[in-house]
C-alpha cells in the first residue's frame, strides 16, 4: 500500500508568472517516474501537498485539469516558508508532491445541470481546473450552460489571462470577467463580483453555483444567489484551513467532526450548515 | 500573571492611540508576585496606575509533588492545614506532614515574602524565611566538575517533553511569539531531539537574566519534575554578584541588562589577544 | 547591554557544563584591521584547543 | 483461551527473559516518576505502581518520529521513505486503561484509506501485556465511565491479573499466545477464573469516580454556541500537559530538519491547546482563543470521535486531571456539560 506521507518525486517543468505583482506563479510539475502519474489520478477540486526539501509541505489546490495529460499544475501565492521557497525555484528542480487529497468538486452531481462558477482573486485555481475539465472534448456535452463570473482587484491580478481569452472565444461558455478597478487598457467589466452576479443573474433552474474566493467575496455573493432562488444544496464552495497531514489524522483542520483535508475541502452550503462555524 | 498582560493588550486592541483607555485591574499579590509586577512595569507592559495591588504577606506554599513523595506516592483525596500540619486522607490511609517540610524550595529561602509594592496591604508581615541559604544549592553545583554539571543538565533535560508548561506558567515569559515557535527562521527544532530540548530550555532559562523572580511556578507546573530551579537560581546569583541586582526587587531599579556600571562591572570575560 | 549579556552567558554556559570559552567577546573598531586579525587568530586557536563541540550539537537521522 | 498461572515473584524475571530475545518496554522507576522505557535483560522493571506517569502511547506514536529522509542533490531533493523497521517487541505491564487507548488509536491510524504505516507497523509487531488494576486506584481514575474496566483486556494481547498468590495470565489473542512459552506451564483452573471474576467485580466497585460520559454526546451535538464554553478556559495556561499526558490524544505536527545536505521529515506531538496549532499563514486563526481550543478538546473526545468512530476518545486514566498545573478537571467539565 502506498505510504500516504511519502511524496512522489516531481520536477518543476515550467513556471509561469501569473500576476503583475509577481507573487503568484503557476508551477507545472512532471512526474519523475511516469507510472506515478497514473497513481496521481485526480478530480478537479482536489489538492496536493507540495513538498520542498528542508522546508516542509504546503497544501495547494490543483489548478490543472485531469484532461491535461503529462503534468500537474499548481498556482501558488508566495506567503509562508514553503511557498516562498517554491517561488525561488528554477525550472528543472526536483521536489515532491503528495496526494491527490480531499474530496473534489461533485462532478456526478453537476452532470446534466447548468453550472454557474463564481471565483474571486487567487481562489480561482481549482475552478479553472473544473472549467477546463468540463469543456474538454465530449465532457462538454455532460453539462448544461456554463456561466463563469471571475473577478480580481485589477487587470494585472487576473490569473490565466491567455486562457480567459480563449474561453471568451467559445460560444458554449458565458464568461464574465470583472475587475474592481480597471486601468487604461482595460476594456472589460468593472465592479465587484456580487454586483456582476446580480447583473448576470443566472437562472436557478436546474442550476448549481460553485463559489470560491476570499471570505468577504463569499459573504456578499451568497445573498445574491439566495435572492436568485438557489437552494443551499445547490451552492457549493471550498474551505481552507491550516493542514499538515492532509489525511485526517493530525487533528487541526476539523470543522466539527469533519476534516477539511479528508472530508472536504468541498462542501455544499447545506452541508456547512450542519457543521460548526469554526473556520 | 499572563492574564494581566493579555487583559491589557486586549483592551488596547484595534484602538487608536488617542482612544486608549486605562483599564485598572486588581491583583492580589504575594511578594514574588509583586516582583513580577515590577518586572512588567519596568518592561512597560502596562502602567503603574493600571494595576491596583492588594499585597498579601506569604508564609510559602506547598510543593505538591514533594508532598506526594513525602507520603510515599499515595493519592491525596482530601486535606487541610491545621497549626503547621497538613492533615490528609490518602489512598494509603490518613497522613500528617509538617507544613515546613513540604514548602516549595523557592519559598524556604525566600527573601521577598512580603510584598515590595502595594496599594492596599492585608495582614501582618510574614516572618522571614531563610534567604541566607538561597544559593547553597548553586554553590554546591558550581563546585562539581564540568562533566558532572553537563551530565546533570543532560539528565534533567531528557525528562522534558516540550509541553511548554514552564513557559506558559512563567510570569516573565510573555513574548507574543516565543522563539521556539518562529518558523522564519526556525531557531530550534520542535521534536524531542536531545539538543533541541537543551537549546529550548537553555534559551528560555537564559532569557531570565534579571527577570526570574523565583516564584517557583515553572517548577511546580512541570509534569515531569525537571529541576529548573537549579539553573534559574544560578542566573539570579550571577545577576546579584555581577551587577548587584535582584530581579524585580525595587521599582527604581532599571533592568540589569539595560544598563552598565563602568566602575563595578568586571572585565574578565572580555577577550584581549 | 551586550557586555552584560555576554558576561552572564559565559558564566551560565560554564554552569551547565559547556565550555564558556567557546564564546568570545571583545571590542574591535572598524579601523583596527590588525587587531581584528589578531582576535580571529586567537579565537580560532582557543576554539581549536577546546576540540570539536559535542554538547548541544544536533545530529540528523 | 489459553490461561496459565505464574508465581508472583517470577514476573520481573519473565520480562527480563523476554528482553533478552526482543525489545521490551516496561515500567521503570526513574527518580519520582514511573515511566515506560525499553529495558535490557538486566533492566529493572517496576511493577508496584498504580499507573505510569506518562501514557505508553509513545511506544506506537512516539513524541518524535522520522517519516522520511532526504538528501540534497544538485537538482533539488532526492528522498527515501523511512523503512518501517518495527522490531518484534513487547509492551509489558500496561494498565487496562492504556491498553484500551490503543484500541481507540487503532480506529484513527489503522483506517482502510490512508493507513498510517508507521503506527500500524509498530502496533502489529508489538505484543501488549496488560496488568489488571486490582489495588485501590487513584481517586481520579474513572475508566468504568468510558467503557473501560480495571480488569479489562480491550487492546491487550495478554492480561495478567493478580489473584492473590499468583498471577493469572490470559492469552487473549493469537499474538499473545505466541509468547505463552515465557509464562511457565502451570495451567490455570476454574478456581483461578472464579477468583479473577471476584477480584474484577471488586476492582470495578473500587472505581468511585464516575462521569456521565455517554450522556453528553447528544448535548454536545446542540450546544456548540452555549455560553458554558466561556466558563472552562479562564485559568487554562495553554500548555500542552493534558494532551501530552493523554493516552488518546494524537494530534501531531510535521516539520523538516536539515543539516548539511541531509535532512529528515519528522512528525512530533502537537496540541490543540497551543495557540499556533490552527493559525494559518494569513494570520487567521479559526480557534482564536483558549475558549475555542478547550471546546475543541472536549468536543473531540466526547463528540467528534463518537461521530467518526463510535467511541469516546477518553479512557479515564485521570492523567490530565492529575497533571493539569491549574487543576482543570475534565470530569467536572463533562459533569457540567451533562447539566446543560
Amino acid at each position: 500500500m502506498q505510504n500516504p506521507y511519502i511524496p512522489y518525486p516531481v520536477v518543476v517543468d515550467k513556471i509561469i508568472t501569473e500576476v503583475d505583482t509577481k507573487d503568484i506563479k503557476t508551477f507545472r510539475f512532471k512526474f519523475v517516474n511516469p507510472e506515478d502519474e497514473q497513481k496521481y489520478a485526480y478530480i478537479p477540486g482536489q489538492f496536493g501537498e507540495l513538498s520542498i526539501y528542508g522546508k516542509g509541505e504546503s497544501p495547494i489546490g490543483i489548478a490543472s485539469s485531469p484532461t491535461q495529460k503529462g503534468y500537474v499544475e499548481f498556482t501558488v501565492q508566495k506567503a509562508g516558508v514553503v511557498t516562498s521557497a517554491l517561488h525561488e525555484m528554477e525550472e528543472g528542480t526536483l521536489m515532491g508532491l503528495r496526494g491527490p487529497l480531499g474530496n473534489s468538486w461533485p462532478l456526478e452531481f453537476l452532470e446534466g445541470k447548468n453550472i454557474v462558477i463564481v471565483g474571486g482573486g487567487f481562489a480561482f485555481t481549482t475552478l479553472r481546473s473544473l472549467i477546463n475539465y468540463m469543456i474538454y472534448g465530449d465532457n462538454r456535452k455532460r453539462f448544461g450552460n456554463i456561466t463563469v463570473i471571475y473577478g480580481a482587484r485589477n487587470p494585472g491580478l487576473l490569473l490565466y489571462k491567455d486562457e480567459l481569452i480563449e474561453w471568451q472565444k467559445r460560444d458554449d461558455l458565458n464568461i464574465n470577467v470583472t475587475v474592481d478597478k480597471g486601468d487604461a487598457t482595460w476594456k472589460g467589466k468593472e465592479g465587484f463580483v456580487p454586483a456582476v452576479c446580480k447583473e448576470v443573474a443566472p437562472s436557478k433552474e436546474n442550476a448549481v453555483a460553485v463559489i470560491c474566493g476570499p471570505p468577504v467575496m463569499i459573504r456578499f455573493t451568497l445573498p445574491v444567489f439566495f435572492e436568485l432562488g438557489f437552494s443551499k444544496e445547490n451552492i457549493i464552495t471550498s474551505l481552507e484551513m491550516r493542514m499538515k497531514c492532509g489525511i485526517g489524522k493530525c487533528g487541526r483542520c476539523n470543522v466539527g467532526s469533519k476534516y477539511v483535508c479528508k472530508d472536504g475541502p468541498v462542501f455544499s452550503l447545506a452541508e456547512l450548515d450542519k457543521l460548526t462555524p469554526e473556520y | 500573571m499572563h492574564d494581566l498582560i493579555t487583559a491589557h493588550k486586549n483592551s488596547q486592541k484595534r484602538v487608536k492611540p488617542e482612544d486608549r483607555k486605562k483599564k485598572v485591574i486588581g491583583v492580589v499579590a504575594r511578594g514574588c508576585t509583586t516582583r513580577s509586577l515590577i518586572i512588567h512595569l519596568q518592561e512597560r507592559q502596562y502602567e503603574r496606575d493600571e494595576v491596583c495591588i492588594i499585597g498579601v504577606p506569604c508564609d510559602g506554599y506547598v510543593d505538591g509533588k514533594g508532598l506526594k513523595v513525602k507520603i510515599g506516592g499515595a493519592d491525596i483525596v482530601e486535606g487541610s492545614i491545621d497549626g503547621g500540619q497538613i492533615k490528609m486522607k490518602t489512598s494509603d490511609g490518613d497522613k500528617t506532614v509538617a507544613l515546613k517540610d513540604v514548602l516549595a524550595d523557592s519559598c524556604l529561602t525566600c527573601r521577598f515574602n512580603n510584598p515590595i509594592i502595594s496599594d492596599i496591604m492585608i495582614g501582618s508581615p510574614a516572618p522571614a524565611m531563610n534567604p541566607d541559604a538561597e544559593y547553597n544549592d548553586v554553590k554546591e553545583f558550581e563546585a562539581k566538575t564540568m562533566e558532572e554539571r553537563w551530565a546533570y543538565f543532560t539528565k534533567e533535560m531528557e525528562k522534558c517533553m516540550r509541553c511548554n508548561a514552564c513557559r506558559q506558567a512563567c510570569p516573565s515569559c510573555y513574548c507574543p511569539t516565543c522563539f521556539v515557535e518562529q518558523s522564519q527562521p526556525q531557531w530550534v527544532g520542535i521534536g524531542e531531539d536531545k539538543s533541541d530540548t537543551q537549546v529550548f530550555q537553555f534559551m528560555r532559562l537564559y532569557h531570565m537574566v534579571g527577570r526570574c523572580v523565583d516564584c517557583g511556578s515553572c517548577v511546580s507546573v512541570c509534569p515531569m519534575g525537571v529541576d529548573l530551579r537549579k539553573f534559574l537560581k544560578k542566573i539570579d546569583k550571577d545577576c546579584w554578584e555581577m551587577f548587584g541586582n535582584r530581579a524585580g526587587s525595587g521599582m527604581e531599579d532599571m533592568p540589569p541588562l539595560g544598563k552598565y556600571d563602568e566602575h563595578h562591572d568586571k572585565q574578565d570575560f572580555i577577550y584581549n589577544p | 547591554m551586550a557586555r552584560r549579556k555576554f558576561a552572564t552567558l559565559k558564566s551560565f554556559l560554564n554552569y551547565i557544563g559547556v565550555e564558556g570559552d567557546r564564546t568570545i567577546f571583545t571590542w574591535v573598531s572598524a579601523s583596527e584591521g590588525d587587531r581584528w586579525a589578531q582576535v580571529i587568530k586567537g579565537a580560532t586557536e582557543k576554539i581549536k584547543a577546546l576540540g570539536p563541540a559535542n554538547k548541544m550539537v544536533k545530529t540528523i537521522g | 483461551m489459553e490461561k496459565r498461572l505464574i508465581k508472583k515473584d517470577t514476573l520481573a524475571g519473565i520480562a527480563k527473559k523476554m528482553a533478552g530475545d526482543m525489545m521490551v518496554w516496561a515500567p521503570v522507576k526513574k527518580e519520582d516518576n514511573v515511566l515506560f522505557e525499553t529495558i535490557g535483560k538486566d533492566g529493572e522493571p517496576f511493577f508496584a505502581y498504580l499507573n505510569s506517569k506518562n501514557a505508553p502511547k509513545n511506544v506506537f506514536f512516539p513524541h518524535t518520529e522520522t517519516l522520511m529522509k532526504f538528501t540534497r542533490t544538485p537538482k533539488g531533493m532526492a528522498f527515501s521513505s523511512e523503512a518501517n523497521k518495527a522490531n518484534q517487541s513487547v509492551l509489558f505491564g500496561v494498565r487496562p486503561c492504556d491498553a484500551h487507548s490503543f484500541a481507540l488509536l487503532d480506529k484513527l491510524f489503522d483506517q482502510e484509506k490512508y493507513q498510517d504505516a508507521y503506527y500500524v507497523a509498530k502496533r502489529q509487531n508489538t505484543t501488549v501485556i496488560a496488568m489488571a488494576c486490582v489495588k485501590p486506584p487513584y481517586a481520579s481514575c474513572f475508566c468504568t465511565s468510558v467503557d473501560g474496566e480495571p480488569v479489562g483486556s480491550e487492546g491487550a494481547d495478554i492480561l495478567l491479573t493478580d489473584i492473590g498468590g499468583d498471577y493469572l495470565a490470559e492469552f487473549i489473542t493469537s499474538k499473545g499466545e505466541k509468547l505463552a512459552q515465557y509464562f511457565g506451564d502451570a495451567k490455570a483452573d476454574a478456581a483461578a477464573d472464579a477468583k479473577k471474576a471476584e477480584i474484577a467485580a471488586k476492582a470495578k466497585e473500587a472505581i468511585q469516580s464516575r462521569i456521565p460520559a455517554h450522556e453528553v454526546k447528544p448535548i454536545l451535538d446542540v450546544n456548540f454556541d452555549n455560553p458554558f464554553w466561556n466558563t472552562i478556559h479562564g485559568k487554562c495556561l495553554a500548555c500542552g500537559t493534558c494532551t501530552y499526558m493523554c493516552p488518546t490524544c494524537h494530534c501531531f505536527d510535521i516539520s523538516d530538519e536539515v543539516k548539511g545536505a541531509d535532512g529528515i521529515r519528522l512528525r512530533s506531538w502537537d496540541s490543540c491547546m497551543f495557540p499556533l496549532f490552527t493559525k494559518e499563514t494569513s494570520g487567521h486563526n479559526p480557534r482564536p482563543s483558549q475558549k475555542e481550543r478547550w471546546r475543541q478538546r472536549a468536543m473531540h473526545k466526547f463528540k467528534y470521535y463518537v461521530d467518526n468512530f463510535n467511541a469516546i476518545a477518553c479512557v479515564g486514566c485521570g492523567r490530565c486531571v492529575m497533571s493539569c498545573p491549574v487543576n482543570i478537571d475534565i470530569r467536572k467539565v463533562v459533569e457540567d456539560i451533562s447539566k446543560l
